[in-house]
């Protein structure tokens, strides 16, 4: 059993500063964990309180009879340093440090992080935090909402690490709003024991994890130990992809050296060179980071870089075009006999090239049939479907349509369903399939750009270092 | 001496800078080419140095203090006979004895002149957090005005090579562009590679710059070289 | 009184081409107009039918007893000329064609277009169209939504220009999902006659449009004539920004060029020049249009480029101030009152300086406090507020303490509330009272930033043309 | 012959390329400063207005029929004295008539060679939908690799004037590097306000490349110029 197990499924978990009184951290992570539905056995510890939450509470976590996988610790700085040595004499595997007040703060607080640091490495416990929102693992067998957030993301093959809490909450709102799922979801705050190399370790192991975002404020390990490694994850035979969104560019440390080649490197360049190197796509904002995520969890990549674009509507077509060349697509040219084929079943007004036009009062049939006839065309590597919503539009219709398609296609296909509220019923038959589908054709367009982008990471091929 | 030789050295002698010629010795012994360049102690030696290599030559002084050389006066190019070197040799000593009166003078290196080629520029630079970096860039108004340059962390693989020429913004120029020739574009990948291994093998070197290159159809020259060593 | 006041405030319309069957265009546009509340008399015209939706029908325009403002045609190409034969005999002041089939598929109905085109000219009536959406006017007093579109958004100070009817609906749902207000939306079609220029004039003079979207697929006049009076209008005394997304982008013309300015100008290079000297934002995705438009409806512009930036989270501080110096501004410097005012409401674990961190557990007070302190300090030009869910946050009170400050202050003010559920009752508050709000910190400091060239444009100083 | 004279000229032989001696009179016209620049038909006059201009000159070929004058072996630059020019005189009839055998040729242009300074371009072309445009970029590498160029519509105003050097992303360029004396920015300002004036009240023209442009630190010079007329 890996060791993070006991961190993303432990079969029981006790909180240490579990409360009584609503409002309060300790409270209300018990809470969450307590009414989300945790398979295992939950325990709360307080040395003041006999039951929280109409759960028997103990005095210290060394009181409870039976085993304890994960400990999480909801105390002031001292006080958990405490809390850890009776963690350990307990023989926790893990343990979670969500409260604040350790490095971040420096003095006394970086002191403590420091020893708690070396407790568990001595005792060979992984430790996630301090300074953390928790961990959430939606899966039905495990449930576990150890976090801040009320709400527990539904389950679904996207892995999340973030090094700031903050944007974890945010987050998960998000992905309510877009119906999006979540494998695993971690904060890892100051990352004292476990990080993201850690966890991309874990996650490419995971058979529910086939996507992975990053929200990095600073890689904290050896670039060439994170490179070879994460390399070998996002490429080789089972590849994992990786996304990241990585803030924060003070150049400082560049700015003093003394050569050309010096002059040049500021440190964002730098963590462009890594994540190249490690085959990580990088994004610049939260909505890039959902939209790469969405298309890269669909598990198909193209060819090549040949998009067909069917859609119903002139303007989103020509959006979805410029936006495919600036994200290194080509406009597929289509087969003479790809053309018949389309003027069976499209009226004379409609443009039988690529962009296909099935004009505003298309149905479901002539989606249905455009969409069979160019993925069949040997020259078309991917499709992205526009629907945007007019009087005879059957947003469900047409979505079923896709989606009986997409089960048998090795295609990708992606849609940008137009419009929140007449189009939802659609959009939500296409979630449900994993047929990665978006409100605007530019960023449908974009995302198979990063899909490409893959395409072309992965049949990197190795080759002889020299030459000559 | 052997490159370690010269780091061991210029270590005992608590230099952190090794002078041109000792740069493009340690570089050419890893199997990088750089264009001749020895040292002359003397206006003879200067002039039988030129004599050997052929002319037209350059004349620049040796010197680890003086590190803006042509600001000094210390750089003379094109010297077509030996009266020009012996001209250019007096020159250089005057003006650098007057621009840098502390500077320890070592002598003069004298060069072949190289073929003129598309200009690139290659170095290496130690990272604070992430150690030794390899850089890919075109030489001149692109790579001073623009910063159109590839970064990759040592030690890099092919396919690494690979991507750092074809990612610059100005990669045409090394297609060749406007009736010069092609730059010999493997030859560059496989020297970023000799850079990576080299620096990957060797602690203590803090930065290294090849500024210019000349690149040719085939093969690729050295023209000026920096190496700086790690403080202790 | 403006000719287009027909079109988007008529007294009167009829309706050409009305029908009782559900689903048809003619029957679902007289329903929404019926059903929107129109404010003025609507007449179905339809020589079969006796009423629809319970309104007494005319077999002709020229059978209507009264007056007729605008005639909204919803016929094919042929029946249309002779309707709008029928509606010159009328008198009517403003025509509205949405059917498709003219100029568009070339032939008979590019010469129908171009028949209708010079009736109407020289029977000087202002024609909309054809193959257009139709026109939305939510004022109030109007309340007229002569759309595709079942819904009317709500009243706002946000005008829109769009060449295509399918992007139209897809805005009009999104807008609705982000609780967007619009003063005017007009679809304009083929351009037959009124066109960007025409709308731009009349959203200037109104006094309810502060800011215009446009999604413009080409200018089709010349552009010496829109640069010299979009430049007035969006300087001047009574600037009206403009934002406009331009998809499109063939070169062919270009690339038969001889000389070497020739072989550069690319049509979209051209355009980019033509936006620039109108004074006219480009971007490039649908979110941007909004964001900005957002931001601009607020009529506050920033004196400079020093933003400060007040975060209860470091990560999304961080990414907002990566942002902000993408878009072109600076983090402000503060004094040292400023700082030390800081002093008096912040926990010592906060940053004090820009990005200032109220820290995860400020409630409204830290953030009334630190808005009021930096918005005062005469260093910052403008600041983005970053509020992340967690368990002592306010939303609602602390958009309420932004909103009164935002009230009384000439800087602007922008949020990021980062959460959907979470935070929306504050995101709606400070919607209605107009500060803008966004889901990111990336797309808060990017819209600062479009706000910011707003400035550096209106604050553009006639030069004498020549030096010497 | 004044520039209006010289495009009807043009029109009644039915040309729509002008020489560079033509493009350069009306440019000058308008207040562009150019390379002096004159037609030598035979090769003493080459010798005598070279003489008069002051050696080293240019010699060009002048020929409407001839596009690209350095393919066709009809450019000689840095000629210092009698001898030289008459050497190039010969040698540039010679194969410009080898090849171009059925090209129409005026004689040589003569120009003084102008003081090199960082290149810029400028230049206007109609576009098929929007007339006139003006255009402004740096020369050399950068707009050919990079397309570093700024387009505004005719006519502009000085505020656009000033946007268009502004723009360019390797701006930095004009204000003076690696010891290159900074550019006369607002004297570049006034050339594009010349510019766009003279598009905007002279009908018929399709196409102006001024290409290279040297600029000073007060003025700058138009090296070599083109004008295409509108086929009617
Ligand atoms: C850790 C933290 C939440 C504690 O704050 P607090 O609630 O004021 O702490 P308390 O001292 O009241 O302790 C909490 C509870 O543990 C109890 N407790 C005390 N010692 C204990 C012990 N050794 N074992 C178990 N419980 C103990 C307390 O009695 C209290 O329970 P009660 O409410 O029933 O009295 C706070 O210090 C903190 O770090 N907050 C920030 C968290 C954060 O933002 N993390 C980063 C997210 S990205
Ligand atoms: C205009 C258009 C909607 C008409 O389609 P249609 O509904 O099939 O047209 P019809 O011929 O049935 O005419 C509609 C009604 O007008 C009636 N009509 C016929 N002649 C008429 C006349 N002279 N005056 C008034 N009504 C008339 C018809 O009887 C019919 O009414 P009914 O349903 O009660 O019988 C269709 O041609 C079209 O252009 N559709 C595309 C619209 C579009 O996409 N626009 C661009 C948006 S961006
Ligand atoms: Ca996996
Ligand atoms: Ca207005």
């Amino acid at each position: 059993m890996d060791k993070l197990d006991a961190i993303f499924a432990p079969d029981s978990i006790a909180v240490l500063g579990a409360s009584t009184q609503k409002g309060k951290v300790g409270h209300d992570i018990f809470a969450n964990i307590l009414y989300g539905g945790y398979q295992g056995t939950l325990y709360p510890v307080n040395p003041k309180a006999k039951s929280i939450l109409s759960v028997k509470c103990y005095g210290s976590i060394t009181d409870i009879p039976d085993p304890v996988d994960l400990a999480m610790i909801i105390l002031p700085p001292r006080l958990s340093l405490n809390a850890v040595e009776t963690c350990i004499a307990k023989g926790v595997k893990g343990v979670v440090i969500v409260s604040a007040g350790f490095k971040e703060v420096g003095g006394e607080g970086l002191e403590i992080e420091k020893k708690i640091q070396n407790m568990c490495r001595e005792a060979n416990i992984r430790l996630v935090g301090p300074n953390c929102l928790g961990v959430i693992n939606p899966a039905p067998s495990v449930s576990l909402n150890a976090s801040f957030s009320k709400r527990m993301p539904s389950a679904g093959n996207i892995s999340f690490i973030s090094q700031s809490g903050a944007l974890c909450t945010a987050v998960l709102d998000f992905a309510a709003d877009k119906g999006f799922g979540f494998s695993k979801f971690i904060s890892i705050g100051n990352k004292a024991d476990v990080d993201e190399l850690d966890l991309l370790r874990y996650y490419h192991k995971d058979p529910n994890t086939d996507v992975v975002m990053i929200y990095m404020e600073e890689l904290s390990r050896s670039a060439e130990e994170f490179i070879s490694e994460v390399r070998e994850m996002t490429s080789g035979i089972n590849p994992t992809p990786v996304i990241v969104i990585k803030s924060g560019t003070s150049d400082a440390g560049a700015a003093a050296a003394a050569s050309h080649t010096g002059s040049l490197a500021g440190s964002d360049t730098i963590y462009d060179a890594i994540f190249e190197q490690s085959g990580i796509i990088r994004c610049h904002t939260v909505n890039e980071l959902f939209d790469y995520a969405e298309v890269l969890a669909s598990k198909k990549v193209p060819q090549g870089d040949r998009i067909a674009i069917v859609t119903n509507a002139g303007g989103p077509g020509i959006i979805a075009t410029d936006m495919s060349e600036h994200s290194g697509l080509k406009l597929a040219v289509f087969s003479e006999e790809t053309i018949k084929e389309l003027h069976k079943y499209l009226p004379p007004t409609a443009n039988f090239h690529n962009p296909v036009d099935v004009i505003g009062d298309a149905a479901r049939d002539r989606y249905e049939n455009t969409l069979a006839t160019v993925i069949s065309d040997p020259g078309v590597d991917s499709v992205l479907i526009i629907l945007t919503p007019q009087s005879m539009t059957d947003a469900v219709g047409t979505a079923e349509a896709i989606v009986k398609i997409a089960r048998s296609a090795v295609k990708p296909i992606v849609c940008a369903f137009m419009g929140v509220v007449d189009v939802s019923d659609g959009v939500g038959l296409l979630q449900k399939n994993h047929v990665p589908v978006y409100q605007f054709p530019e960023s449908a367009a974009r995302a198979l750009g990063a899909l490409y982008a893959q395409t072309r990471w992965l049949s990197r091929r190795v080759l002889p270092q020299y030459n000559i | 001496m052997t490159g370690l030789d010269i780091i061991e050295k210029a270590r005992q002698e608590k230099r952190t800078i090794l002078t041109e010629i000792e740069a493009k010795q340690i570089l050419g012994e890893i199997g990088i080419n750089c264009t001749d360049t020895r040292l002359a102690t003397t206006k003879q030696e200067a002039v039988a140095l030129s004599e050997e290599m052929g002319y037209p030559v350059v004349l620049k002084i040796s010197s680890v203090d003086i590190t803006h050389k042509s600001d000094a006066g210390g750089v003379k190019v094109n010297l077509k006979d030996r009266a020009e070197v012996e001209k250019a040799f007096d020159e250089i000593m005057t003006s650098c004895r007057a621009a840098c009166p502390d500077a320890d003078i070592e002598g003069v290196a004298v060069q072949g002149m190289a073929k003129t080629g598309t200009e690139i520029i290659m170095g290496m630079i130690k990272d604070p957090s992430f150690g030794p970096v390899v850089m890919f860039g075109l030489g001149g108004v692109l790579v001073e005005v623009l910063k159109d340059v590839s970064f990759r962390i040592v030690p890099i693989e092919k396919k690494d090579a690979i991507e750092m020429t074809g990612e610059i913004q100005g990669k045409k120029l090394l297609e060749g562009y406007r009736g010069q020739e092609p730059a010999d574009i493997a030859y560059l990948q496989d020297m970023l590679l000799k850079l990576s291994d080299f620096v990957d093998n060797t602690p203590g070197i803090e930065e290294i710059d090849m500024n210019p290159v000349f690149t040719y159809k085939e093969g690729a020259a050295v023209v000026d070289a920096r190496i700086i060593l790690a403080a202790d």
